[in-house]
């Protein structure tokens, strides 16, 4: 029973990140409607930002979000701006190959630049152990959980109370009939963009004190995350909170009673199942899917 | 009607709170005409749905050439000789005329080159033979509109479903393809044709009904249908309250 | 119907097939073999996309037939061009697991299934280690000769790779212009309006994966004994015979004939060079730059070469015979906008 | 036209032929870039290392080794007057392994290879070399299958797996049983291995070796390297409470494992890493103090008794100087140390590389152990694995890995500290 | 105030637009009629600037328009309730209101329009919490044209404004409709029900085939044929 709820806590824990990666790839989908294939390098991205604000300034990495934020908007804005913008009316197909491109060039940056070796932070505050009724969280993990989490729900309040989360929510939903109504549809991808990227970077940084970076950590986020934003549905938020706390119980549940070596196996077949079962996710998606190839 | 091919018993639809298609019943003899008209949103298109096998009805019947085939898939019926039209016309991009006509002609599998005479022999016969090689992405609506009925008569349909085949057509347009329809039904077809421009069904139709909010509301001769005050009113709205 | 035009397809494939004749260079034929692998199974992965499928699961069709030869091999003494045959079928049947999410899932939700399933039999792959030796890998034994596809030369090689390229080729053509062929290209544009007119389309999309997955196992097959060593992260490798070959499909032109051929041709040797010219001088530039090129050639050519070179040709021919007119150019426009 | 035709056409001509023209182009490009291999000035060998993808790290690391050995060489004259040539091949997973191995015989002329950390790898090069008629010597690969197929001019001259697991257990029999105060019946030991071919080629040895001591709790579990959470891989040693752990990790995943099992507080008797991610800098630097105590078996690193490793300090000097860095771990000592051997053998030659020739000079040639920088020694047994290459055990202490055992190569004893600062 | 003149459009390369000159006066109902497919929907289309015109041009308070965005047409007050309501579904009515708002949200009077609207529709100020996809079509209706008045607009134009509503609905609608025209703004109202809408409108032009037929005050088209031929062919 111990063992069960230490395996759920720590599934919880690595679902919030999960969450966190998800929702950034779901708020671009829905707004910008682009499937965007380089999201895991975009965290790595984050990752490696850190820890070389880290390695080179000595900077504590919860600190230095206060950089790693708005530079990771800017690279979402200019990623928009100069490869997907002129792509808008390309076939979804193209959309996801460019993607796939930069996916490709950014892991390869991160090898050119850093090599292959791989980078900690040892921040020995985000190390102190929490023991509470048996259960051991570390202070890194916990602070990711609930930094996730906050900023998951601080997103859910933009979208739900703010002006500019609203014009997001209903990019979502039509965007032709916000064009329409007056939008400057094409500023809010680059909004959309740069809060989804700087979300990527976030999850980047609130990673690397347990989680080294290297070149090709971001590939396995990148499909996780997918798995979480079609669990959750396609545009659903709120779904993608809960996809990835699912996910994240599931991967170490699978991992802790069937076999470690089959725990990524777990989360793919539940994956597919999900598609073929309920292929608008579990908590439903928006609609208006078709632009992307959905019917 | 004993000896009717279509005969629909009270079919409904609903989708979440609208009913779509309200209980309609509908029956269809050999080589006739039927126009059905009816203001936006009566219900018309889905009514086709449900003959073409797209929906499947919540409640209701529908018998074709004497079978039962509420339940069948689209395909199926397709092959028992129900072809249609769609609205929005939609034709098979990168591919020529006469290849969108083969679609059908080939699913009986003839082989290739002679699914490609029977097209050219079937567009020969409604006087776009020239179009054959044309790719569908270089035509005009009202080109589209004809190549779409001539892939539906490759079917070799005994009831065609022509879904506003005349919509978007300028008059002159809907003069040149009102003939079509008259050729086909001549070829031994029965016709259940979704026009807004009443005076053009009404010069081709045996028989016209009216849809407003899924129900029927007139059916009979045209010039009966026509002068219905309730057909009026859907039309050009009430002069008093209801 | 018009016949073929038969030069245009003798031509290139005598070329070929004189080839080794006259460049005996070694190394030139064994990047001509990795060049006619390639365009093999962008060849095959194609079939599924003149039905406007895209796939990103056939490094799980080409897994599957390199494990199917080289275990029947090596663990049961089956020999190389029976285990080709139990590849191809073993590949197909191993594609029926995506049969459901392909007759009920459209557009983006199939291709991340076809993605998951690679990264599914990856892990599997390495986890069944008595069946497949797990990371380690299984070598196919050194015997020479005919029959066991192996050769100290390169000749042969090349020559049995460009038969099965070209038996490829002639059957994505043969399907191209066959019934099923038609019923795809139709499926692509409107799977409704393609139903309607009485056509199975779940038979069509079916037939397409099998077939697709089938073609796709041979040459998988193939390049194990090529290879002589196989090992899961090779060859369940999403990037390498997923996304690359889709890459070669769609740079060339998705569903077109000549697409995958073209595209195959001209990026693997492109990478082959990148690598000899870039990787001795720093980690990860030359994959740096093929992203960086892929990047460029997607935004550039948005409808692939082939469609590219389509726009010249077209405007070549309007300006020098004054055709075309304004209808033309509205239909350019439409495609843009779509 | 009919757009039927649309592949076939006068202009889809131009297209193929235009890209036929275009691979021609290529191909030749490509192939024109040939050399002629070893001559009477040059000695040309062919490095094939993977320093992109998954193995690039280590890959890398092991590849400065050789970079630094060639440099010393060739500043010191050469072998046997030539200068030694490296062309470089990277090979990131098998295909391409198979691959370069091609183009270095056929374009470059190369009849002896050399590399190439990872048994899969290994596996594909040796097999285009051998099945060539050339020769490849394998420098890092652990795994039995490389020197077991039969092929006689495939050599290695690093310790393999056996050696590893033979050590894991040696140590377990004669300090940790004894340490821990348990006999070794009553042990109970749990091996977890990474998923790749390394930590595969490890435990595929274990059960056997674990047995010849007379171990009878012993567990193995795999885990997939690639994994960011390994919760519950921890929390499976925490139900089976074992006293030694023995890990087969890569890099990423030692940290993770480590990290995470001082988070769930999972008190260990002994943690014994096994190569790789256990012996890097990083890890240490990842894990602070918490690294303290951790064995570590592996190809030797520079902590280590310097009598028995002589040229240590040359190659530590040198790595400093071109990298300004500690060498990362100890692969890069094991390839300089394998690539001086093999100039050696090619001395003994007289810098010819014919496949023949070398292989007769390979099987000939001898040292003592204790007489190279990694204190292997050298000598072939049938199937020409070296037999005088040794694993051994380090520990960490501070920012340094150091010896521990045998004693014969140990800078200080082994000492029992729970890992991970528990 | 809004000149149309001669605009030809097309869908793909499909001609939808031949001919069609529309004139708005700066207040009162305009009744832009014609039958289905007629390409009365493509010519809001091109008048709020969701698809070019191919040839013609857009006139509004005398300035050539023709190529401005649909972003700039909603600011100089120029603005399209859509066929089929169009709302964003999963938002409140509330919010569906405000984003109709975005381009004057800097005149920091948006919670005055909001009130506005909800005297025109008190229905709505009941609702404004609710999900606006969970409301009766009448109260969609509502919404959608509140949503377009929040743009403060010069020019309303309304498509399809009674589809799928019940008969007593579609009279309060046109009723509301008349009331926000007499406050000063015009209101181009797309309609089937010929009868209905000829009867609150001030003005009216038929379209037919995508060409301007007629075009009169309403009583004039009330008494032409032009109408009950287009519709019934007789």
């Amino acid at each position: 029973m111990d063992y069960l709820l230490q395996t759920m806590v720590a599934g919880l824990m690595l679902g919030g990140v999960y969450a966190l990666v998800a929702v950034g790839l779901n708020l671009i989908f829905g707004v910008v409607k682009i499937i965007n294939f380089a999201h895991g390098e975009l965290v790595m991205a984050g990752m490696y930002l850190t820890w070389w604000l880290w390695s080179a300034w000595n900077m504590n990495p919860y600190v230095s979000l206060v950089i790693v934020t708005p530079v990771m908007f800017l690279a979402g804005i200019a990623i928009q701006k100069f490869i997907l913008s002129p792509m808008q009316n390309s076939s979804p197909t193209m959309k996801i190959f460019v993607t796939l491109g930069l996916s490709v060039f950014l892991q390869n940056l991160a090898l050119w630049m850093f090599g292959g070796q791989f980078r900690a932070v040892n921040f020995p505050w985000a190390e102190q152990n929490l023991s509470l009724l048996g259960i051991n969280v570390t202070y890194g993990r916990l602070t990711a959980f609930i930094v996730a989490l906050a900023l998951v729900l601080a997103l859910f309040y933009l979208m739900k109370r703010t002006l500019v989360g609203k014009v997001l929510n209903a990019l979502v939903e039509d965007r032709e009939t916000a064009g329409l109504i007056g939008i400057p549809v094409k500023k809010y991808y680059l909004a959309a963009m740069g809060i989804g990227i700087s979300l990527a970077g976030i999850a980047g940084t609130l990673i690397i004190p347990f989680q080294a970076a290297y070149p090709l950590v971001g590939a396995h986020f990148t499909l996780l995350a997918f798995v979480v934003v079609v669990l959750g549905g396609l545009g659903n938020m709120a779904g993608s909170l809960l996809g990835g706390l699912i996910l994240g119980i599931v991967e170490t549940l699978a991992g802790t009673y069937v076999d470690p070596a089959l725990q990524q196996v777990a989360v793919f077949v539940v994956f597919i199942i999900v598609l073929i079962v309920r292929p608008q996710g579990i908590f439903g998606g928006s609609a208006r899917n078709a632009e992307v190839g959905l019917k | 009607m004993g000896n009717s091919l279509l005969s629909v018993e009270n079919v409904t639809k609903r989708f979440g709170g609208i009913q779509a298609v309200g209980g309609v019943s509908l029956e269809l003899g050999h080589q006739e005409i039927i126009g059905i008209i009816g203001p936006n949103g009566a219900g018309k298109t889905s009514f086709f749905n449900l003959l073409s096998g797209m929906f499947i009805p919540d409640t209701g019947k529908v018998t074709f050439d004497g079978k039962d085939i509420t339940g069948t898939d689209p395909a199926t019926r397709a092959r028992m000789g129900v072809g249609r039209t769609f609205q929005v016309v939609r034709p098979f991009k990168g591919m020529s005329v006469a290849e969108n006509v083969m679609v059908p002609l080939l699913v009986n599998d003839p082989g290739v080159s002679k699914a490609h005479r029977k097209a050219m022999e079937l567009l020969g016969d409604l006087g776009i033979a020239q179009l054959a090689d044309t790719p569908t992405e270089a035509l005009t609506l009202a080109q589209r509109k004809r190549v779409e009925v001539a892939r539906a008569l490759a079917t070799e349909p005994k009831l065609l479903l022509l879904d506003e085949v005349l919509a978007g057509l300028n008059s002159r347009e809907v003069i040149d393809v009102l003939p079509f329809v008259t050729t086909v039904r001549d070829r031994g077809v029965s016709i259940l044709m979704i026009e807004h421009i009443v005076s053009a069904v009404m010069e081709v139709s045996d028989r016209m009904m009216v849809l407003d909010h899924g129900k029927v509301l007139a059916v009979g001769d045209p010039q009966t249908v026509i002068k219905d005050p309730k057909v009026i009113e859907a039309y050009l709205g009430s002069d008093e309250e209801e | 119907m018009k016949k073929l035009s038969l030069p245009w397809i003798i031509i290139p494939t005598t070329v070929a097939l004189l080839l080794p004749l006259f460049l005996r260079d070694q190394y030139f034929l064994h990047i001509s073999v990795l060049i006619l692998i390639y365009t093999g199974v962008t060849v095959a992965w194609n079939i599924m996309s003149f039905g406007g499928v895209l796939s990103l699961g056939h490094a799980a069709f080409f897994g599957i037939g390199a494990y199917t030869v080289s275990i029947l091999y090596v663990d049961y003494g089956v020999n190389p061009w029976l285990g080709i045959l139990a590849a191809i079928i073993f590949a197909a049947v191993g594609s029926l697991v995506l049969a459901i999410p392909l007759l009920r899932l459209r557009g983006p939700f199939f291709t991340l299934a076809t993605l998951a399933y690679v990264e599914v039999l990856r892990l599997l792959a390495i986890w069944a280690v008595p069946v497949t030796n797990g990371s380690v890998g299984i070598t196919t034994p050194p015997t020479q000769g005919l029959a066991y596809i192996s050769f100290e030369s390169r000749q042969p090689y090349y020559y049995i790779a460009l038969a099965f390229t070209l038996a490829a080729i002639a059957i994505s053509i043969w399907i191209y212009r066959s019934k099923l062929g038609y019923h795809l290209r139709a499926v692509a544009t409107d799977e409704d309006a393609v139903r309607a007119l009485g056509v199975r389309t779940n038979r069509v999309k079916l037939g397409s994966l099998l077939i697709s997955a089938g073609m796709t196992g041979a040459f998988g097959a193939f390049a194990a004994l090529y290879f002589f060593v196989i090992e899961p992260d090779t060859q369940f490798s999403a990037t390498l015979y997923s996304i690359q070959p889709a890459l070669n499909g769609i740079i060339g032109g998705m569903g077109t004939i000549a697409g995958p051929i073209v595209g195959a041709i001209i990026m693997t040797p492109l990478g082959e060079w990148l690598r000899v010219t870039f990787s001795g001088a720093s980690q990860g530039v030359n994959f740096m730059i093929y992203g960086a090129v892929l990047i460029i050639i997607v935004r550039l050519m948005p409808g692939g070469l082939v469609e590219g070179f389509r726009a010249i040709a077209r405007k070549t021919r309007r300006g020098g015979k004054g055709r075309g007119g304004k209808r033309s150019a509205d239909a350019k426009t439409t495609k843009e906008g779509e | 036209m009919s757009p039927t035709e649309r592949g076939f056409n006068r202009r889809s001509f131009l297209r193929y032929s235009g890209a036929g023209l275009l691979a021609l182009a290529a191909a030749p490009a490509l192939a024109s870039c040939a050399s002629r291999g070893t001559d009477a000035t040059t000695l040309r060998l062919g490095a094939m290392y993977p320093v992109s993808g998954t193995n690039a790290l280590l890959g890398e690391e092991s590849w400065r080794g050789v970079q630094i050995a060639t440099d010393l060489r060739n500043a010191g004259g050469g072998v046997a007057g030539k200068q030694i040539e490296m062309v470089f091949a990277d090979v990131p997973d098998v295909n391409t392994a198979a691959s370069e191995a091609r183009r270095l015989v056929f374009n470059k002329n190369i009849k002896l290879g050399f590399g190439t950390y990872s048994s899969s790898l290994a596996l594909a090069a040796t097999e285009v070399f051998a099945r060539t008629g050339n020769a490849y010597v394998e420098l890092g690969a652990v795994s039995e299958a490389v020197t077991t197929r039969g092929y006689d001019k495939v050599f290695r001259l690093n310790p393999t797996a056996a050696d590893m697991t033979g050590l894991h257990m040696d140590f377990i029999q004669n300090y940790l049983a004894g340490a821990l105060g348990k006999p070794v019946k009553d042990l109970r030991v749990m091996m977890l291995h990474e998923d790749s071919s390394y930590g595969q080629s490890i435990v595929s040895l274990a059960k056997a070796a674990a047995d010849k001591i007379g171990l009878q709790h012993f567990e193995a579990e795999p885990y997939s390297a690639k994994s960011t959470d390994l919760s519950s891989t921890v929390l499976r040693m925490k139900s089976q409470e074992p006293d030694i752990v023995l890990a087969v990790s890569y890099a990423a995943d030692a940290v993770l494992l480590g990290r995470q099992i001082r988070d769930n507080n999972v008190k260990l008797g002994a943690f014994v890493g096994t190569g790789g991610g256990h012996s890097l800098a990083s890890f240490q630097k990842a894990l602070g103090d918490a690294a303290d105590g951790v064995f570590d078996v592996d190809f030797t690193q520079i902590h280590v008794n310097r009598d028995f490793t002589p040229g240590i300090e040359d190659f530590i000097s040198e790595y400093h100087k071109r990298w300004n860095a500690e060498p990362a771990s100890g692969h890069s000592l094991s390839n300089f140390t394998g690539a001086q051997m093999l100039f050696d053998i090619l001395e003994t030659t007289g810098g010819n590389d014919d496949p023949e020739v070398f292989a007769a000079a390979a099987r000939k040639y001898h040292r003592e152990a204790g007489t190279s920088a990694a204190g292997w020694g050298y000598e072939l047994d049938a199937q020409n694995q070296n037999q005088q290459g040794s694993m051994y055990v380090m520990q960490w202490s501070g920012s340094k890995l150091e010896t521990v055992y045998p004693p014969e190569a140990a800078v200080r004893a082994p000492k029992l500290i729970t890992p991970f600062g528990l | 105030m809004l000149e149309v003149m001669n605009i030809s459009a097309y869908y793909g390369d499909a001609q939808a637009l031949e001919d069609v000159t529309l004139s708005l006066p700066a207040h009162g109902v305009t009744a832009f009629l014609g039958p289905n497919a007629a390409g009365k929907s493509t010519t809001l289309r091109v008048v709020s600037g969701l698809i070019p015109a191919a040839t013609g041009t857009i006139e509004f308070e005398g300035r050539d328009i023709t190529g401005t965005s649909p972003q700039e047409r909603v600011a100089m007050g120029i603005v399209h309730v859509p066929e089929g309501r169009r709302l964003f579904n999963t938002m409140t009515v509330e919010d569906n209101l405000i984003l109709g708002g975005y381009t004057k949200r800097k005149d920091r009077k948006t919670a005055a329009r909001l009130d506005e609207i909800y005297d025109h529709f008190p229905k709505l100020a009941e609702r404004r919490k609710q999900e606006a996809g969970l409301m009766s079509g009448g109260e969609q209706q509502m919404c959608a044209v509140g949503r377009g008045m929040m743009a403060g607009p010069k020019v309303l134009m309304i498509d399809e404004m009674s589809l799928g509503l019940a008969p007593v609905i579609v009279k309060q609608m046109f009723a509301i409709v008349k009331g926000i025209a007499a406050t000063g703004m015009s209101v181009l109202l797309v309609e089937q029900h010929v009868k209905n809408a000829l009867e609150v409108a001030d003005f009216g032009t038929i379209i037919d085939g995508g060409i301007t037929r007629a075009t009169g005050t309403a009583a004039e088209l009330r008494e032409s044929d032009v109408v009950r031929e287009s519709y019934l062919g007789h």
